[in-house]
């Protein structure tokens, strides 16, 4: 068994919508089929064989190669497997996901990790805007699993995030954790403007303290033992925030804008 | 009663009952007069209207290629164009109901991508709608009933003109409250007329300037001291705390406060978020008493075409029909994000109200059907003006409180056809040269 | 059956299902775990009239436990489900929700053929009035209370099993001096096996019972087959020399670990043998028409399964 | 054109038919009795062993207006459930709980609805209303207009001012906003609601017009009875939804003093405070309030378990629902000092103990109520379920063991609280066409629709008897509309736009000059600007308006 790999062999004017390249969706078809699903490309609808180029036959690690920015919906939905990118994926990335892995060694587009309910989405790379944050109408972003950025993300980080842990390596855009339902949001980099806008509950942990408005309210300084549990609980994740073992943090809060009880850590 | 509701044609007359389509309010008491084609505005006029009636009458020949072409050619190249793009964006819908109606036919057989010439800014309401929404009322609502106006980052008049003549300095009220006495505070903004907010006692409004891209932290703020908080703070965005938490104290105290924004003027990133935290204290000021958001909008048909949009697809626009099956991405189907990624393939841009609303430029094939009066800097591949509705024909336009909607009347004659019209025949010729 | 000149009855103890849950205090040291830890098992020896029976069971170094501070482990039994919950709920609040820098833990997560999820911190957390906030790490939830000096961090759930309690013997010996000093060599083995606690004071019972009294209110009272003053005064189970009796009564997570206890604790007993005045080892039991567990003395010395061979 | 329908069982209540096998012939859109002898038949459909029964009616949902389109634009993530690709035939759209409004009217079709009534048409948002059905396709529609909170007409309450002003007032609000029938929603309330109050009962004054909904109910209902409108004043109550409000709508039975009324949605209005968690059945009260008042008919506005929207005129109830929302969010509006809406997305949950009962409540009421004639099958679309659930609907009605499997699964509480599984009656087809069609024709005053008699529009559906009959009233095999095959095997196959139906009785046009000077005094419209016209309602070719007669119009009392 080798995995089933996809290489793209056209260049995409228009976005292309690959969910239906799931290992839930792959498994056990054979390779004719796999080569005759239709995948929307603006009106058209493309032939998988049309766009590319495909080998190997375990479904349950699925490959793209030679990915680009147009590649939308990639792991959509997926509950199991594995699908490895290499090259650039467009947005939705892992959309709605409810488990299994997803590692991309490149960078995503928009709503990546959107809806994320389980599992991993490993970014060795940037993300655009809107990483872990809710599509037009949902009520809640990334409901749990885990995401690891290596390289920057845009703007809104995690708005509506419910539940699960994102952690982001480099910078972020404004507005990270806008809405902030719950869950762990770390960003080792710098943090823009109106970090914690809206937020409700859950955590924003950061190394460097940000520009905070007003109401997001200093709570002084803190030796918090849950850290202690939550950097326990890193340990074993490929990315540096596992090397973390302070527990002395300054605390603030908000948005009081809100009601909200969120907290923005900044480690000591 | 079995008459018409609608002024018929009235070359060289006088109406008191015209609507107007220049700005969101949809005024319907103007007096015009027509000679000879020419629209004067007689009484109740104001700079938009003005502007928008009295514009010189013009008959303009379609272009293909910037050469004159007959309307039959024009619609037939369109269709063309339309049935060879992939993912054709037909965008700037500055139209009224009807227009639209034709044109969300015609995005259902094209395949395509809608896109309104101000969804960057109606979207910062739509996504609060679709959020958490929200309680806001009516113009008439306002008229009657409002004692504290809260102006959030808008002087209003520049794009509302007779707002505070007809909705805040009207005479009578229902319920017999002195309309005179009505307080107005403008939060946000700077150098912004005032001037209108000054009652007719002459009591001047209050003002709590900041910069506009502050007004983030501006509204999350008195959003939680109307929610009873402290704030550490004693100066936020250049406000002194203590008159924000005055203005807390005013609104709690209101019998009906209303908050007025136009999304319009919150022209910074992520803007939707500051509209939802006045929605969100609008909401809170319910808990205790009365108090009504009011978002200003309306302008190029935008509500009109985000309604019609609504009832057909399910979605207002930033949809797409390029799957058969509407769709809505509010990110992606942006016009700019279509073009700069050169995923759209073709643009038709719609302006009929205003001849100056241009198409953005572009390198795909693009069409516009456009008010009489266009200059284009760039000639597209086709050119098709069409008849300005509440002038050269009748219409149905929506009002900025997305409520009322009004009859738009025809003027004057005209030869020149009305949007819906082209449309329709553009979408008949679709479907031929589909079926060939 | 005779170890080191002490006499092994040829009988039973008879123990009961219970129910059990294992619960790991930390603190900023052991002074302070040990501090909540007491409080928490304090008044639980017997059902009767503490509603649980609960001990500490053992100490953890900091690299056993969930936040990385010096800890210990709780068991605490009882008859049923409800009053378990009830009993852990409330001495959460009172002892360990209000003992400084005190965190608790899940101790049972796996291991056990049916695991229940009760709960531990979850309606502590109201205290926090608003202000508490949980989060979850590798599928667990905690929550964190705003408290005085700090947070209070407590899992939200811990584990509850099917468990065993009674398990007992008893150590007859010629003078009162003699058996307490036999019950303390016995309490200090058994308290190196996991899994069980002895609930009363020091691990040990004075006051053995039997079911039913000449009063009506009352349906136990002392057992007085076993009271060395009443020996011509009932039918006594106590031979001549008999001057104390002392029991140990053992809880355990499963009946292999009331085994292997009772033998650890038997044979330290035993240690001391008759020069010590040990005389007898019994077990209490009710003709094993009560209990599903018997748990025979002879048996269990025999079966080295269970632990060190005996001398 | 002549078509034959041949051989199929027929139900055809107005004539009293019930199950009879006949021929029924259409000749240009309309039913006739024979051919001429020797006229030749165009199209003979061989129908024998189908049922045959008018088109059904939906006397009651909710398919155009300002609310309803505000719950489309807020739930795009309902949308994206159920996309609705174009056809052949049918253009793109979306389902599920406030579908778009072509696939509105294709799915009503392909269930062998022809027509729809939208019960809270705003006569401020009339034009909206108009348009949307304008854009619902093939079924026939029309409104109720909303009066009650409005100010003009709370006004004249406070001025006392006599019935026959009322009554022209009434009447001009139903020829400017072109509807069939008057509705009264949360009477006063959504005005007192504005005035900050929070609830309103049945003989509490609003605080600014000093005005109960006591009078405002016996005003209007009288209006519409003097006017000789055919459907009677269409009434959701006061206190909706909240527990014990069984008193109030049984009170609000008393309240019109013999004028005929429709009590809209009732199961929401049948609420006792029984039991530990106070909240507990009404049913049987109210439905043997209603087997007495024969001047009282109801529709049920059943609840089915899912994701929906509850869209509203009653601001001042949705306000207070708004908390139990889901997904949480929800739109609030005070309209023109006319009226005002809600709209609150719902969840309702088979575990839900309030929801269960809920559930089981519309059902007592359903088999409780003993005349089909005065109940009416409805889900209050879309705020108790989507009106594509009614073939399940039906089938619990129809089928007493599948009804009882259902309650079975219902949270155990609730079903403590019921007495459902107790009762043994089954709807049987003759009923189901009285309360879809014939009674539903009957209640609105279409007086050529719901019925197969001669001169009818043949508006007609086909079905396959089957024992499934969720499955047989899910799928018709044909469709007709003004005897054109519109649906065939539950596809459309033709698409057509249906009527608007109205009424327009007469009245003294004097008022006018008074509503004139009020409109240009304090509204922000012009008068007739407010007024629809037939022309634009018929606009691009669509269906054109239809004037029912206002009959045995009622001398006015001084």
């Amino acid at each position: 068994m080798s995995a089933l790999t996809f290489t793209l062999k056209i260049q995409p004017r228009q976005r292309v919508d690959l969910s239906p390249l799931t290992p839930d969706n792959l498994a056990g078809k054979p390779a004719a089929e796999i080569a005759a699903i239709e995948l929307y490309s603006g009106k058209q609808k493309l032939r998988a064989d049309t766009v590319f180029d495909i080998a190997g036959d375990d479904a349950s690690n699925i490959v793209i190669a030679n990915s680009c920015n147009k590649l939308d919906f990639i792991g959509h939905g997926m509950k199991t497997g594995r699908i490895s990118i290499h090259g650039n994926a467009g947005s939705y990335l892992g959309l709605q996901m409810r488990n299994g892995e997803i590692v991309l060694h490149g960078d995503a587009d928009a709503f990546a990790a959107s809806g994320l309910s389980g599992g991993l989405i490993h970014i060795h790379g940037n993300v655009g805007d809107f990483l872990a944050a809710a599509i037009a109408g949902d009520k809640q972003g990334m409901k749990g699993g885990t995401v690891i950025v290596t390289g920057n993300a845009g703007e809104r980080v995690g708005d509506q995030m419910r539940r699960g842990l994102l952690l982001v390596e480099g910078n972020v855009g404004s507005y990270c954790a806008s809405r902030m339902l719950a869950g762990t949001i770390g960003v080792f980099g710098a943090v823009g403007e109106y970090a914690g806008y809206g937020m409700r509950h859950g955590t924003l942990l950061l190394t460097q303290t940000p520009a905070l408005h007003a109401t997001i309210q200093d709570c002084g300084l803190h030796t918090l033992p849950f850290l202690s549990l939550m950097f326990k609980s890193f340990s074993n994740l490929p990315t540096k925030f596992a090397k973390i073992n302070k527990n002395r943090v300054q605390r603030y809060a908000g948005d009081l804008a809100n009601d909200g009880k969120g907290e923005i850590l900044v480690l000591q | 009663m079995e008459k018409s509701a609608q002024p018929a044609s009235m070359d060289n007359a006088l109406s008191g009952t015209v609507t107007c389509p220049a700005c969101g309010l949809l005024c319907d008491d103007l007096v015009v007069e027509n000679t000879d084609g020419n629209i004067k505005v007689r009484q109740k006029g104001c700079a938009k209207s003005v502007t928008f009636f009295e514009r010189p009458q013009q008959n303009p020949s379609p272009r293909i290629a910037g050469k004159t072409a007959d309307l039959q050619s024009a619609i037939k190249k369109t269709a063309e164009i339309l049935r060879n793009a992939n993912q054709p964006l037909i965008t700037g819908l500055g139209t009224e109901a009807h227009g639209m109606r034709a044109i969300m036919s015609l995005a259902d057989r094209a395949g395509a991508t809608l896109d309104h010439m101000n969804s960057n800014s109606t979207i910062r309401n739509t996504l609060v709608l679709q959020n958490s929404g929200w309680q806001v009322c009516t113009l008439t609502e306002v008229r009657n009933r409002v004692d504290l106006l809260v102006i959030v980052g808008t002087d209003i008049v520049s794009l509302f003109p007779r707002f505070f003549e007809r909705h805040v300095w009207n005479e009578q009220s229902m319920f017999g409250q002195d309309t005179a006495a009505r307080e107005v505070v403008y939060l946000g903004g700077r150098d912004i007329d005032t001037t209108p907010g000054i009652s007719p006692k002459g009591v001047q409004p209050g003002i709590l300037p900041c910069d506009i891209a502050r007004l983030p932290e501006v509204v999350a703020a008195l959003h939680a001291l109307v929610s009873g908080k402290k704030l550490l703070a004693e100066n936020i965005a250049g406000i002194a705390t203590g008159d924000l938490q005055k203005l807390a104290d005013r609104l709690l105290a209101a019998k009906y406060s209303v908050i007025a924004w136009s999304a319009a003027a919150l022209d910074f990133p992520h803007a939707e978020l500051t509209v939802q935290n006045i929605t969100g204290l609008v909401v809170k000021l319910n808990n205790t008493t009365r108090s009504s958001g009011l978002p200003l909008g309306g302008n190029e048909g935008d509500i009109s075409a985000n309604q019609v949009s609504t009832w057909i697809s399910g979605y207002p626009v930033r949809n797409s029909f390029m799957r058969t099956y509407p769709e809505y991405d509010p990110y992606h189907f942006a016009t700019a994000r279509q073009l700069d990624s050169n995923e759209a393939d073709a643009l038709l841009w719609v302006s009929s109200f205003n001849p100056e609303r241009l198409p953005p430029s572009c390198k795909v094939p693009s069409v516009v059907i456009g008010h009489a009066n266009m200059t284009l800097a760039a000639e597209p591949d086709v050119f098709i003006p069409v008849g300005t509705p509440g002038i050269d024909h009748k219409g149905t336009m929506f009002r900025s409180d997305n409520v009322v909607s009004l009859p738009l009347a025809k003027l004057r004659e005209s030869t020149l056809a009305s949007l819906s019209e082209v449309i329709t025949a553009i979408e008949n010729a679709l479907k031929e040269q589909q079926a060939c | 059956m005779i170890i080191n000149g002490v006499t092994i009855d040829n009988t039973f103890a008879e123990a009961f299902n219970m129910r059990g849950t294992r619960v790991i205090i930390t603190a900023q040291n052991h002074k302070w775990a040990y501090n909540g830890a007491n409080a928490m098992t304090g008044f639980a020896t017997s059902v009767i009239g503490c509603g649980v029976e609960a001990g500490i069971e053992r100490e953890l170094s900091p690299t056993e436990t969930p936040d990385g501070r010096p800890g210990v482990t709780i068991l605490m039994f009882a008859m049923g489900s409800a009053v378990l919950m009830k009993q852990l709920e409330t001495r959460m609040g009172q002892c360990i929700l209000t003992c400084p820098t005190a965190a608790a833990f899940s101790g049972i997560d796996s291991g056990y053929p049916e695991i229940t999820r009760i709960n531990l911190g979850k309606n502590l957390r109201f205290f926090g009035d608003g202000f508490q906030t949980s989060k979850q790490f590798g599928g667990k939830r905690y929550w964190r209370v705003p408290v005085m000096d700090g947070e209070f961090i407590t899992e939200e759930t811990t584990g509850m099993v099917r468990a065993v309690g009674g398990g007992n013997f008893l150590v007859l010996a010629e003078s009162q001096p003699q058996a307490l000093a036999a019950c303390e060599a016995a309490i200090e083995a058994m308290r190196k096996i996991p899994n069980v606690i002895m609930p009363f004071p020091g691990g040990v019972v004075r006051s053995g019972s039997k079911v039913g009294s000449k009063y009506k209110s009352m349906f136990a009272s002392t057992n007085d087959a076993f009271c060395p003053t009443l020996k011509g005064l009932t039918r006594t189970e106590l031979s001549p020399g008999i001057e104390s009796v002392m029991e140990i009564v053992i809880d355990g997570l499963t009946d292999a670990d009331i085994r292997k206890a009772t033998r650890a604790g038997i044979a330290a007993a035993c240690e001391l043998g008759a020069q010590n005045g040990i005389k007898r080892i019994s077990a209490g039991n009710y003709g094993g028409k009560l209990g599903p567990f018997h748990f025979h003395l002879r048996e269990i010395m025999n079966d080295e399964s269970l632990g060190k061979k005996i001398a | 054109m002549l078509i034959k329908l041949a051989g199929g069982t027929v139900y055809d209540p107005a004539h009293q038919v019930d199950g009879k096998v006949m021929d029924i012939y259409v000749r240009d859109g309309r039913i006739i009795a024979r051919a001429h002898d020797g006229e030749r038949i165009d199209r003979e459909y061989d129908l024998r062993g189908k049922v045959v029964m008018a088109g059904a009616i939906d006397m009651h949902t909710h398919i155009g207006g300002g609310k309803v389109n505000i719950a489309r634009m807020m739930m795009p993530e309902d949308h994206r459930g159920d996309p609705v690709a174009h056809s052949a035939f049918c253009r793109a759209g979306c389902g599920h709980a406030v579908p778009s409004t072509l696939t509105t009217g294709y799915r009503y079709a392909e269930m062998g609805y022809t027509a729809g009534f939208e019960p809270a048409l705003l006569p401020t948002n009339a034009r909206q209303a108009h348009l949307e059905m304008g854009d619902t396709p093939i079924i026939d529609k029309g409104g109720y207009a909303m009066l009650g909170s409005d100010d003009f007409f709370l006004r004249m309450l406070t001025a006392k001012q006599d019935q026959n002003a009322i009554n022209d007032y009434v009447a001009w609000t139903l020829h400017a906003s072109q509807a069939i029938g008057i509705k009264v929603v949360n009477p006063g309330g959504i005005s007192a609601f504005k005035f900050n109050q929070r609830a309103l009962d049945l003989d509490e004054q609003n605080v600014h017009y000093q005005v109960t909904p006591r009078e405002i109910l016996k005003a209007l209902s009288r209006a519409v009875y003097e006017l000789g409108v055919p459907h009677p004043l269409h009434v959701h109550g006061n206190n909706l939804g909240v527990p014990g409000n069984v008193e109030t709508s049984l009170k609000t039975m008393g309240a019109v003093e013999g004028f005929p009324v429709h009590l809209t949605h009732i199961q929401f209005h049948s609420y006792g405070t029984e039991g530990d968690r106070k909240f507990s059945s009404g049913a049987a009260a109210i439905a043997e309030a209603l087997n007495k008042h024969k001047n009282v008919s109801a529709d049920v506005g059943q609840i089915l378990f899912g994701q929906t929207v509850t869209a509203s005129g009653d601001s001042m109830r949705q306000h207070a629902n708004a908390v139990f929302g889901s997904p949480r969010k929800s739109v609030i509006m005070d309209i023109e000092c006319d009226a005002g809406c809600g709209v609150v997305p719902f969840k309702y949950k088979d575990q839900n103990f309030v929801n269960a009962l809920q559930w089981a409540i519309g059902l007592e009421i359903f088999l409780l109520a003993d005349d089909p004639w005065r109940i009416f099958l409805t889900t209050d679309h879309p705020n108790g379920a989507p009106f594509t659930s009614y073939p399940h609907l039906i089938r619990l009605l129809m089928d007493k063991s599948f009804r009882n499997d259902m309650f079975a699964k219902l949270n155990l509480d609730a079903q403590a609280m019921s007495t459902l599984s107790s009762i043994d009656r089954e709807y049987n087809l003759y009923e189901i066409a009285i309360m879809t069609r014939a009674g539903a024709a009957r209640l609105v005053g279409l007086h050529d629709r719901g019925h197969l008699g001669v001169g009818a529009g043949a508006d007609i559906t086909v079905y396959t008897n089957n024992a499934d009959r969720e499955k047989m009233f899910a799928k018709p095999d044909y469709v007709f509309k003004d005897g054109e095959l519109v649906v065939k095997d539950g596809q459309v196959v033709k698409v057509t736009w249906g009527h608007t139906h109205t009424v327009k009785p007469e009245f003294d046009r004097g008022i006018e000059k008074e509503i004139k000077k009020y409109f240009d005094t304090y509204h922000t419209m012009n008068m007739e600007h407010f007024k629809i016209s037939s022309e634009e309602i018929a606009e691009g070719g669509r269906g054109g308006v239809v004037v029912h007669e206002c009959k045995g119009r009622r001398e006015k009392t001084a």
